[in-house]
């Protein structure tokens, strides 16, 4: 197994990284924090998609002298893909930023724990 | 309160019927039985009891009396130990679930086809006919970008999408003008103009190298744009950095004259005839490719700048979504406006 | 060649070119072009229906001139066109009750950004419906989460922030497993495409060659799909999402929205991994145990709140356990039943967010159950479609409930010893906690008001708002009288679907 | 597997760990910019330049201005200027 995952090691890390993004956005409780675990989980996604398309000893998919042949160029599906991705994941991290400024300037505070408190008990008082 | 009367409402057929009869039972009950004794003396515990006997009569006071209670109970919770013990037990609980999922997916790892191999299932006849017949039937150099904006064109469609209803959603929640309901609009206008404090006005050195780079960084997003079907880049970089090249110009010069050539109204109408454009021209494409007839776009030269049918167009159209989505990410952000 | 098999793509083209033109509009404007567009939807999907009743089998849809492989594809199939046009009558009818009520919630200058919303919404459900593609099926998915987090957020207090805050975070954790299932799909099958993937899956369950991947791609996605339709132990966001969220934005959210994500999720195992595969791998008896205790949590803390829009959210999240009971029986049967669930709780949840809300402004915009005394009086035409959602979800006869909880069952009988006996016990329990529920609010409704609280002047309810009110009691009746012909649909559908 | 690969991806992982362990959040922000390079860096090995480069302008650039220009409007709101004055 260890030899496989040193073989796939892109892959192995994008898993890790996965994890580790996966991981910050349900343990930290500040919400920027939150918002970069949630940005280190799509990007460990977007690596792990784009070695997928690495083909050893193969070129950028950019046609060269002409040559058309499917062993000069690696695949371009992937790298397709992961465009699409980065820029969804862009508007997310917009998304979530204004939402974040919007909880601040009412609760005046980061913590979302703090914030679902602090919003409770605005209805009751 | 009699002691038997209490233990007659304590029993539960007894709160079924309560329950049925005021529709309010279940959770008022939980709230006065389950609370262990507070240190400090609940505010309303004996206005809660006259309440108990007025049952009926006052029901809304009594509502409010509740509310207060409840209130004060969550207020006591936020600063017990029980809290922090149960914070604790959510952290290693969500650090237990994280590890395990690392654990899972480098098992899987281990099984996927091996890393920059010649053999794996990816490497099929899909790609075959991108990578061979791709110039012939897009004549786009770049196979990327003739692949994201032909072959799989409306995947590409719903990604500009994406970016145009997220800018929608951030002018929901930051736009100021457009106020909440519950916060004076003077003291939010005030905070704004607060933030503007911290901005280092008429800067020389930054003004100066702005106005070298800002022509610099457009020109650049410009060709980025232009080549998206000749090489790297295409309409998603070309638009970044053209807006990158617009928030610089912002910051240097302030909004005042940034807001001369970019405004709401602009914002809208720019993203209306790109989105537009690349909505009508896809559809039209769409059409024709399924119903078998041919779009009659030529295809032109590889390698000329004038080629590749519709891609650099489309290529310009998301570009300039994609420019004004972020500067006015930025501009939101900023001042809540533009 | 005709006309009707370009319908599916002319719906979406409508929604997304609709949303754009929105954007340029007043907000009046906006509203009317919003419900249009609706309008046509519907009728295209009509439409669509009526084609794909005369097929054979279903039919592929090229975007662009690529077969499969290739270039991305739509798919005309029975199922596909009944679903968009049930989704598609309920939200009709959903943009005409609710609409009026808006500006209580959003600020007029808002209403137009709202609109484009509702759009892009109903763009990406056609979408998930009908592509071939999963990739497109991500992208859509994206919009959809971005559009239903807007729906929630114009209405602009702090209880409405702090949910969309964690609808966002939940979902956004749910996009990033369901990309990675993607990711390692297109990994060990290199395609991305229905037909394809289905084909090299089952050459790997055949050979046996990457089949671990296999399973913890099934597992990723599932999870994914899951948390996004609120499944009983993610349903954590939901509650607070659809208790705070303006009604009409409640009503498409819990009604429509979580449908598609189910819809897909249904399509994946049916298409992509084949449902004997699904079947042996336990993901089925997950779904069925996770389904069936959400049933009875879901009632037990429905039964627990105070306040009538918080009933009816928890509610939702008790019927989308019996969906996905259905879904984790494994068999045809099961299947067809969720799908008939699916649409009798559409049209009955929709209808119950905007009869509450009728009921609620008629008692000065208190949600309090006690509050509510006698608004079954003070708005007549709203109490009685309140009740029939409420015997609908109840499981009353002649409704769409009682229809579709028979179907469960009868689906639950050919199953083996204990299964069986847990999807009858489920379905009387879970039926008799919905009972007490949704009767005591209906009793409460049709209570004496008390004399000492004040209640506003009643306002009328516009005479087109009543009138979709109506309308969407009768569909909900329609469910529980004309079902034979549904079943019979979705039945010849699911067969077109492998 | 060249060695420069393995640092690089060596480092990724130090620095989305060190995303959640430094105290500061304008830390942990510029070490987010970090990541994002040295991910544009390692597209550019895998021969994705289209990748490489809109990760560049996009994640490393606009996400980034992005939180910036959030930390920047929270400070604003809190309004300690004192604090901000000290830090000049």
């Amino acid at each position: 197994m260890w030899q496989a995952l040193y073989d796939n090691l892109e892959q192995t890390v994008a898993v890790i990284l996965f994890g580790i993004g996966f991981t910050i956005l349900l343990l930290q409780r500040n919400l920027i924090r939150k918002i970069i675990g949630l940005n280190i989980m799509s990007t460990a996604t977007y690596l792990f998609l784009a070695s997928m398309g690495y083909i050893q000893g193969r070129k950028a998919p950019i046609v060269t002298d002409g040559v058309t042949d499917l062993a000069a160029y690696i695949n371009p599906i992937p790298a397709g893909l992961v465009l699409t991705g980065i820029v969804v994941s862009v508007s997310f991290t917009g998304i979530m930023l204004a939402l974040t400024v919007r909880l601040y300037r009412r609760y005046r505070t980061l913590d979302i724990d703090q914030i679902a408190l602090l919003a409770k008990g605005e209805d009751m008082a | 309160m009699s002691k038997r009367r209490s233990d007659w409402e304590q029993r539960p057929q007894a709160r079924f019927l309560r329950w049925m009869r005021d529709g309010y039972g279940a959770l008022d009950d939980q709230i006065t039985t389950s609370i262990s004794q507070p240190a400090a003396p609940r505010p309303d515990q004996e206005a809660m009891e006259a309440h108990d006997i007025l049952v009926g009569t006052h029901r809304h006071e009594r509502e409010l009396a509740l509310d207060r209670l409840a209130h004060y109970d969550l207020q006591n919770w936020a600063n017990t130990r029980g809290r922090k013990v149960l914070g604790r037990l959510y952290a290693v609980l969500a650090l237990l679930l994280g590890l395990i999922l690392i654990y899972f997916l480098l098992n899987t790892v281990a099984f996927m086809p091996r890393f920059a191999s010649a053999d794996v299932p990816a490497n099929n006849e899909v790609i075959a006919r991108y990578v061979e017949k791709g110039l012939e039937e897009t004549g786009a150099i770049n196979i990327v970008a003739g692949m994201i904006l032909d072959y799989r064109a409306f995947d590409t469609l719903g990604e500009s999408t994406v970016l145009f209803i997220a800018a929608c959603a951030v002018l929901i929640l930051l736009r100021i003008d457009l106020d909440d309901h519950g916060q004076p609009m003077q003291q939010l206008i005030a905070e704004e103009s607060d933030d503007r404090h911290y901005e280092p006005k008429n800067d020389r050195i930054l003004q100066g190298s702005a106005m070298v780079l800002t022509p610099i960084i457009l020109l650049f997003g410009i060709y980025v744009l232009f080549n998206g079907h000749l090489g790297p880049g295409g309409g998603f970089s070309g638009g970044a950095i053209l807006s990158s090249g617009l928030i610089l110009y912002l910051n240097a010069f302030g909004f005042q004259k940034a807001g001369r050539f970019f405004t709401y109204k602009i914002f809208m109408w720019v993203s209306f005839f790109s989105l537009g454009f690349y909505g009508v021209a896809k559809a039209y494409s769409f059409y024709m490719g399924a119903n078998g007839l041919h779009s009659g776009i030529p295809l032109g030269t590889p390698g000329a700048i004038l080629s590749s049918g519709l891609i650099m167009p489309l290529n310009i159209a998301v570009g300039l979504v994609v420019a004004c989505t972020m500067y006015i990410f930025y501009a939101l952000f900023r001042k809540g406006g533009l | 060649m005709t006309l009707a098999r370009n319908f599916p793509f002319f719906s979406i083209l409508v929604c997304l070119v609709g949303s754009v033109v929105t954007s340029v509009l007043k907000p009046r404007a906006a509203k009317a072009l919003t419900i249009i567009i609706a309008g046509v939807v519907l009728v295209l999907s009509a439409f669509t229906l009526r084609y794909a009743l005369a097929l054979e089998s279903a039919e592929p849809f090229m975007m662009g001139h690529f077969p499969a492989p290739w270039g991305n594809e739509l798919r005309i199939g029975r199922l596909e066109a009944l679903m968009a046009t049930g989704i598609s009558a309920v939200l009709f009818i959903t943009l005409l009750a609710g609409f009026y009520h808006m500006p209580a919630f959003v600020s007029e200058k808002k209403l137009g950004l709202y609109c484009i919303m509702v759009d892009l919404a109903m763009c990406a459900i056609l979408v998930m419906l009908y592509t071939n593609d999963l990739f497109t099926a991500y992208v859509f998915i994206e919009i959809m989460t971005i559009a239903s987090c807007a729906l929630v957020i114009v209405r602009q207090n702090g209880h409405t922030l702090v949910a969309a805050t964690r609808y966002m975070i939940m979902n956004l954790l749910a996009s990033g497993l369901v990309l990675l299932g993607i990711s390692m799909l297109y990994g060990i099958t290199g395609h991305l495409l229905m037909e394809p993937l289905g084909r090299s899956v089952r050459h790997i369950v055949e050979t046996g060659q990457y089949i671990e991947p296999l399973t913890v791609v099934i597992a990723l996605i599932t999870a994914g799909l899951a948390i996004k339709s609120a499944m009983f132990p993610f349903h954590a966001w939901a509650p607070d999402t659809y208790a705070f969220a303006p009604p009409m934005s409640s009503a498409i959210l819990s009604g429509l929205i979580g449908k598609a994500y189910i819809f897909l999720l249904i399509k994946f195992f049916y298409r992509v991994i084949g449902l004997d595969v699904i079947v042996g791998t336990n993901v089925d008896s997950v779904l069925f145990v996770c389904g069936v205790s959400g049933m009875l949590m879901g009632s037990v803390l429905a039964i627990s709140q105070r306040d009538i829009r918080r009933m009816v959210a928890y509610s939702s999240v008790s019927q989308i356990g019996y969906i996905y009971m259905g879904l984790g029986m494994g068999t045809e049967a099961g299947v067809a039943a969720a799908l008939f669930q699916m649409l009798a709780h559409a049209a009955a949840k929709s209808l119950l967010f905007l009869s509450t809300n009728e009921l609620v402004s008629v008692s000065g915009d208190r949600k309090r159950f006690h509050y509510l005394h006698g608004a079954g009086y003070r708005n007549p035409v709203a109490g009685v479609v309140f009740t029939v959602g409420a015997m609908s979800l109840v499981g009353i006869p002649f409704t769409g409930g009682f229809i579709a909880k028979l179907n469960l069952a009868t689906a639950g009988m050919p199953m083996g010893g204990w299964m069986r006996a847990l999807v009858l016990i489920a379905l009387a329990i879970s039926t008799l906690l919905n009972a007490v529920y949704y009767l005591h609010t209906v009793v409460s409704l049709y209570r004496r008001a008390p004399a000492e609280i004040d209640y506003p002047p009643s306002h009328r309810v516009p005479r087109h708002a009543a009138a979709a009110l109506v309308i969407s009691m009768l569909l909900t009746v329609y469910l529980g009288l004309g079902s034979g012909p549904i079943m019979r649909v979705i039945e010849a559908g699911l067969k077109m679907f492998a | 597997m060249s060695f420069v690969k393995i640092a690089l991806l060596g480092m990724l992982i130090v620095c989305a760990l060190g995303v959640s362990f430094t105290r500061n959040l304008l830390t942990s922000l510029i070490v987010y910019m970090a990541y994002s390079l040295m991910m544009a860096v390692i597209w550019m090995l895998l021969e994705s330049p289209d990748l490489a480069i809109t990760e560049a302008a996009v994640g490393a650039g606009i996400t980034s201005v992005l939180f910036f220009v959030t930390l920047k409007k929270i400070h604003a709101i809190k309004g300690d200027k004192d604090h901000e004055q000290a830090q000049k």
